[in-house]
């Protein structure tokens, strides 16, 4: 280290503290660019929130990381995940070069090696069990342009529509909820509604921990406004509730009557926007349209009192929480896994718009039904680029000749080759494996033998027939059971596109090489396919901007048009919020009213005495559902006396292969646990840090015990991240109806001290 | 080794006299008196751990001090050692 | 005076739960060794002879294994130095104290670890404007639990020992 | 078997003295397996929840603390009883300094067999004195001195840090320094005058507790002057003398060095039978 270097510190040092207080020193500001660090603009890899990042380096290494200041979502500040993230780049587990597995074990191969392997192992597969033998499993991590080459790659050339990725286990009840009830996919305002609100209506979310950015926008904004008020309806006591002003504890699975009487409360006491209710909202039932009155004589049967006796909460906390939504001048929901990962997942979603529909809170700044997304980029590769069985990019459905027709189009692929009937999707995906029905599989940038709910069901058929992993962290549960594993670059090393929660889409520069041999997905995708005989079709694409200006194309003309969105500007600018129909277009605040160009391109007599067209519905007009209370799949008995549930913690993400390679995450929370209701602890005898055995009817699993009055009486709740302690082998994989989405988030379980 | 960037806010009696005092910590650079009361000042240290009790020494022995807060905290150093 | 020197040399230890105030533990402490060996997390271990006459009586190094407040230690001491009629909310092995020039909510990273780990939960620490982690002092039982968890190098939170030669 | 073992008295005392050695280890490794029905060093022990404390910091405590605290009394309790009714036995069957020792001094005969320590017995004060300056030293520095003299309690804890921490403490060295200093003069110094832990056991022995006799008539070394028991006695005592109290800890060398020879020592209760005057029994053979 050199002395100019230390006095260059020093100068930025005061300079900074100068600044800290407004005032300039002279001569600081030339000096800040002699250091040979340079910053680079990047997102986090972590949650859905799309926080902004700035990458540090010097000599080709990455070594510092900030904040985003720029950033609208994040303005500089980061969770202590995220501090942290820097150093994944270089954590001890990164896979370097392609394994092939021969007689049990993963050796070193060459990329040619492992690329001729896979690509053959996939045309034999193809020519003699047909196109759907083989399935592409793809991750909400994964970035845009990752996303968007696989689906080309088995849909376009392959000709399978078995492409589906692990949002289907996160969001896809939050899509269903959003097609079902406004016509279009993904929420209508943005974070910006959050510092505009009344109150946050906040369901099956524990916000503090897995969208911690969020929270802290929401704590600041309630410190700074004391008058908002904050109504939680959650199962457990989470960090989150600390700052509530009602809290509703339903029983696990049993949230969908307290929805219907809150509903119910505002209309008896006249708290619903009759305007808006007669010229944008229709009703329905589960299958056909009813008229108000009928939804009315639904609502019948969900007067608080009843409501709460299905749920097991006090009937005046729904009054006042019906109160609260009505009184408040606009209104923004909040949920995440809480509701989506249910089998009534769709149905929850749907009658949290309700709530909108009914009082008109949407549209308007500060009103929004507002769904937190878990993953990076699931809204955008996966949701957007169409990375779900049923779906193709920029909106599109499998189901429509036209949709595949334009995609194909574009893809130069005949159109017939892409299926008209859905793919499976994830479970029904790994169940095909498990039975022998696919026999190759590509899955990347994701941990299904950890991921799965009742994962131990389908170990087998990841293992015995063929899959290929891409992965940037090995070993992982399951790289264990890949007869290919492929190297690949790690954020940081790879530059790309990521789609947050608001609809943002944000550029991530590429700030150093990849470790060792690894590659980007998307170029190990491109050669696969080249080896697989689809030169023609994949060998244009030199650069992640070649994949991109594609990509958005398809967008043109949907609701979520990117065409303004080239790489040129969203290098600069920090991320756009479709739709951006041109570059000169700012992007859109909010969806299906004035402002939005899609609405604005409406005839006038459509808009006539309309503030809000929903055009993904023929009529125009949002749905509000009668939809059924109905519990979890599993409810608990005698037998298994305990609702289980899952999630995540602060410090940890996912399955542990980028958190759990930084020893001071892992310092701050070292291994799993199970919550337990102090007064279950008592009656089973059961002490803090005791070891305990949870079995429920797929598998049982032995832990230390966390006694905390966070989880109800009756309820456990433990953490997903621990490959030793994996929670997935407990819960269950019963799905939406609708969705397809498994119920995580409720199971019967019993419990005993070990 | 940690570098900081700190405000040294002082009761604004006497600053010249908190300047001179600040003159004998060896590891403290001052960057003049602002706005009245906040002393720009770098404080260059061997570890964090140092670095926090200079500025408690700070706080209690100098005179006029009302408290020092840092604004900027270079680790790099220590950072890139403890990656090796 | 040789002895007064040899003697006096000793950090302010943080000993296991339910010690007396450190001259008497000092006295009454027969380096038995119990407390130690009860410790189902082993995070108590004997000081080194460098500390004078401190040498083999019982220390808690927080950052490196915290006490949980399991409370198997004190009954097991047969003269006293651990109270043995103490309960997990009365021990004052020390005071949390949390460096702001470096712990991360104040530096705008979102980190919770100190709060969520505190076994005197929401009491001893609690987060100001539900961002910022304060100590309770008069709530803190001292186990150092925090110190353990603070994933900052180092600990942006300590255990400051409330024991001390000069108080009696 | 309980006359086997009388019989065989220094190959019970080795196999019980090796076993104890051992156990300062095994112990240790057990507790960090997480057994922990047995804990705690010579100091102070517990046994399946029974704690016991050494008589001599039991003292030591009363004495700086000035309370009479009742746990720590009640702790006693079992030493205290086992020293009424057998003396020392602790420090000749039990104590992992003497076992050590006697091999050092065993060693040392070894190399250079003509520097045997002449048996002898020394005065009774010379005792008394040494462990009055003891505890003294511990009010004087008002500091638990005892405890870093307590070489069982300071053995066992090192081999406890051993398993524990996989470091040994400088406190070893004081154990190193005496055991050489007794080597290098031959004399089992320590054990007899400086130990306080045998000094306050000694203090409680009785004249009912277990002792050494030595019945003159059976003496049949007197002829040849072999005198076997005295060259046995790891403490360079003369069992066949009197006043080898409060030195002699019991340990049986004497008696079974003994039984090669005329059988004239023996360890008795006082109320025992067989502990007669020897002109009686000469009477009682001429009458009987």
């Amino acid at each position: 280290m050199t002395v100019n270097r230390r006095d260059f510190i020093k100068s930025t040092a005061a300079a900074m503290a100068a600044a800290s207080i407004g005032v300039t020193l002279p001569g600081t500001e030339r000096k800040l660019f002699a250091d040979t660090m340079t910053w680079h603009k990047t997102v986090c890899r972590y949650c859905g929130v799309g926080c902004g990042i700035m990458l540090g380096k010097r000599d080709n290494k990455v070594v510092a990381i900030k904040g985003d200041k720029e950033n609208t979502i994040n303005q500089g500040h980061l969770c202590v995940k995220a501090f942290f993230l820097h150093r994944v780049i270089y954590a001890k587990t990164r896979l370097t070069q392609p394994l092939i597995k021969k007689n049990g074990k993963h050796v070193p191969a060459t990329w040619d090696e492992a690329l001729t392997l896979v690509a053959s192992k996939f045309n034999e597969i193809r020519q003699t069990h047909g196109p759907d033998a083989l399935a592409f499993y793809g991750s909400g991590q994964a970035e845009t342009e990752e996303t968007y080459m696989a689906n080309k790659l088995f849909r376009g050339c392959i000709g399978t529509n078995n492409v589906d990725g692990n949002p289907r286990l996160c969001m896809a009840s939050a899509v269903g909820g959003y097609l079902a009830s406004f016509g279009k996919d993904e929420p209508i305002g943005t974070y910006e509604d959050i510092e505009k609100t009344d109150l946050f209506f906040l369901v099956g979310t524990n916000t503090a921990e897995a969208h911690p950015i969020v929270f802290k926008r929401l704590v600041e904004y309630k410190n700074r406004n004391p008058q908002v008020k904050i109504v939680i309806i959650d199962p457990r006591k989470t960090p989150t509730d600390q700052i509530a002003d009602l809290h509703i504890f339903p029983q696990p699975g049993y949230d969908l009557p307290v929805m219907h009487a809150m509903a119910k409360v505002l209309i008896d006491e006249g708290y619903i926007d009759e305007d808006y209710i007669q010229n944008q909202v229709a009703f329905a039932d589960n299958d056909k349209a009813i008229t108000f009155d009928e939804f009315k004589t639904f609502l019948e049967a969900y007067t608080p009192e009843a409501a709460a006796k299905m749920a097991n909460v006090d009937a005046k906390d729904i009054v006042k929480a019906a109160r609260l939504f009505g009184q408040a001048k606009t209104a923004m929901s909040m949920w995440t896994m809480g509701l989506n990962q249910r089998t009534r997942g769709v149905w929850a979603n749907n009658l949290v718009h309700n709530l909108h529909l009914l009082t008109g809170k949407l549209g308007v700044p500060g009103s929004d039904s507002f769904s937190l997304t878990g993953q990076p980029n699931a809204c955008g590769g996966v949701r957007e680029g169409g990375g779900l069985s049923h779906i193709l990019p920029g909106h599109r459905v499998v189901g429509n000749a036209d949709h595949r027709a334009a995609v194909a189009k574009v893809w130069g692929v005949p159109a017939e080759r892409i299926p008209a009937a859905p793919g499976k999707h994830t479970v029904a995906m790994f169940e095909a494996l498990t039975k022998g029905e696919i026999k190759g599989m590509y899955v990347l940038c994701t941990n299904p033998a950890h991921s799965l709910p009742n994962a131990s069901k389908y170990w087998p058929g990841m293992r015995d027939q063929f899959l290929v992993v891409a992965e940037s962290f090995y070993p992982s549960a399951t790289t264990d059971y890949a007869d290919v594993v492929l190297p690949a670059a790690f954020w940081g090393e790879k530059e790309g596109v990521y789609g947050c929660t608001e609809r943002r889409s944000q550029h991530m520069e590429k700030v150093v090489e990849p470790m060792g041999e690894a590659r980007w997905d998307a170029f190990i995708i491109r050669d696969l396919a080249i080896k697989m005989g689809f030169e023609k079709e994949f060998a244009k694409y030199q650069t992640a901007e070649d994949i991109w200006s594609e990509y958005i194309t398809l967008t043109k003309g949907t609701d979520m048009d990117l065409t303004g969105a080239t790489y040129a500007r969203l290098k600069k600018e920090r991320g756009l919020v479709w739709p951006v129909p041109s570059e000169d277009h700012p992007g859109t605040y909010k969806r299906f009213t004035k402002g939005d160009p899609l609405y604005d391109a409406l005839p006038a007599e459509k808009k006539q005495g309309r503030r809000m067209y929903f055009y993904g519905k023929p009529d125009g007009r949002a749905t509000v559902f009668a939809r059924p209370a109905k519990g979890p799949e599993e409810p608990v008995d005698a037998e298994y006396p305990f609702a289980l549930t899952t999630g995540r913690l602060l410090e940890h993400w996912h399955t542990l292969t980028m958190t759990g390679t930084i020893p001071e995450l892992n310092r701050a929370v070292p291994k799993a646990f199970a919550e337990i209701n102090p007064e279950d602890a008592r009656k089973l005898g059961i002490a803090d840090h005791d070891l305990v055995v949870v079995e429920t009817r797929r598998g049982k699993l032995e832990i230390p015990a966390r006694v905390i009055d966070r989880p109800m009486a009756g309820t456990i709740f433990i953490p997903m991240h621990w490959r030793e302690w994996m929670v997935n082998v407990l819960t269950i994989d019963a799905v939406d109806p609708g969705s397809k989405e498994p119920e995580y988030k409720v199971c019967a379980a019993k419990l005993r001290k070990a | 080794m940690p570098i900081a960037g700190v405000i040294i806010q002082t009761d604004g009696n006497d600053n010249g006299q908190v300047l001179e005092q600040l003159q004998a910590f060896k590891n403290v650079y001052t960057y003049g008196v602002h706005k009245g009361n906040s002393i720009v000042a770098v404080f260059d240290c061997e570890s964090s751990k140092e670095l926090k009790g200079l500025a408690d020494q700070i706080t209690e022995q100098v005179q006029g001090v009302m408290g020092v807060y840092p604004a900027y905290v270079n680790y790099e150093d220590e950072m890139e050692q403890a990656q090796e | 005076m040789f002895f007064e020197k040899l003697f006096s040399y000793h950090e302010k230890f943080l000993r296991p739960p339910g010690a007396v105030p450190e001259k008497e533990f000092i006295d009454r402490c027969i380096r038995c060794r119990k407390c130690q060996q009860i410790c189902p997390y082993q995070c108590i271990s004997p000081a080194g002879a460098l500390h004078g006459d401190a040498m083999g009586t019982p220390v808690i190094q927080a950052r490196e294994i915290p006490c949980y407040l399991c409370m198997k230690c004190p009954p097991v001491c047969p003269t006293g130095a651990l109270k043995t009629d103490i309960q997990k909310a009365d021990v004052r092995m020390g005071v949390a104290r949390i460096d702001r020039a470096t712990c991360l909510p104040f530096q705008g990273i979102i980190c919770r670890a100190c709060y969520e780990n505190c076994p005197i939960y929401r009491e001893a620490i609690t987060l100001d404007q539900e961002i910022y982690p304060v100590v309770h002092p008069e709530k803190c039982v001292g186990c150092g639990i925090c110190e353990h968890v603070c994933p900052i190098e180092p600990s942006a939170i300590v255990v400051e020992s409330s024991a001390s030669r000069n108080e009696d | 078997m309980k006359s086997w073992i009388l019989r065989n008295l220094t190959i019970t005392r080795r196999i019980a003295q090796l076993t104890i050695l051992a156990m300062m280890f095994i112990i240790p490794y057990l507790n960090v397996k997480g057994f922990t029905g047995v804990i705690g060093t010579f100091y102070s022990m517990e046994m399946m929840g029974i704690p016991i404390v050494d008589p001599a910091l039991c003292i030591q405590t009363l004495a700086l603390m000035r309370e009479l605290y009742v746990p720590l009394l009640l702790a006693v309790i079992i030493p205290l009883l086992a020293a009424l009714a057998l003396g020392r036995i602790f420090c000749s069957w039990a104590c992992p300094f003497n076992t050590l020792a006697e091999y050092a001094q065993m060693l040392r005969l070894k190399l250079s067999p003509n520097k045997r320590i002449q048996a002898h017995n020394p005065a009774q004060i010379g005792h008394y004195l040494a462990t009055l300056c003891l505890f003294m030293l511990a009010l004087v520095f008002t500091f638990p001195v005892i405890t870093f003299l307590s070489m069982p309690g300071l053995l066992t804890s090192q081999a406890a840090d051993l398993v524990f921490l996989g470091s040994l403490g400088l406190e070893l060295g004081l154990f190193l320094i005496i055991i050489l200093a007794e080597v290098v003069i031959g004399s089992r110094f320590w054990c007899k005058y400086a130990c306080p832990v045998g000094a306050t056991l000694s203090v409680f022995r009785t004249g009912a507790s277990l002792k050494v006799t030595f019945d003159a008539s059976k003496c049949t070394c007197q002829k040849t002057e072999i005198y076997d028991c005295q060259k046995a006695c790891p403490l360079s005592l003369n069992p066949r003398k009197k006043g080898i109290y409060p030195y002699c800890y019991n340990c049986g060398a004497c008696i079974d060095a003994c039984q090669r020879n005329g059988r004239a020592l023996s360890l008795v209760f006082i109320h025992q039978k067989e502990h007669v005057k020897p002109l009686q029994r000469k009477m009682e053979e001429v009458n009987g």
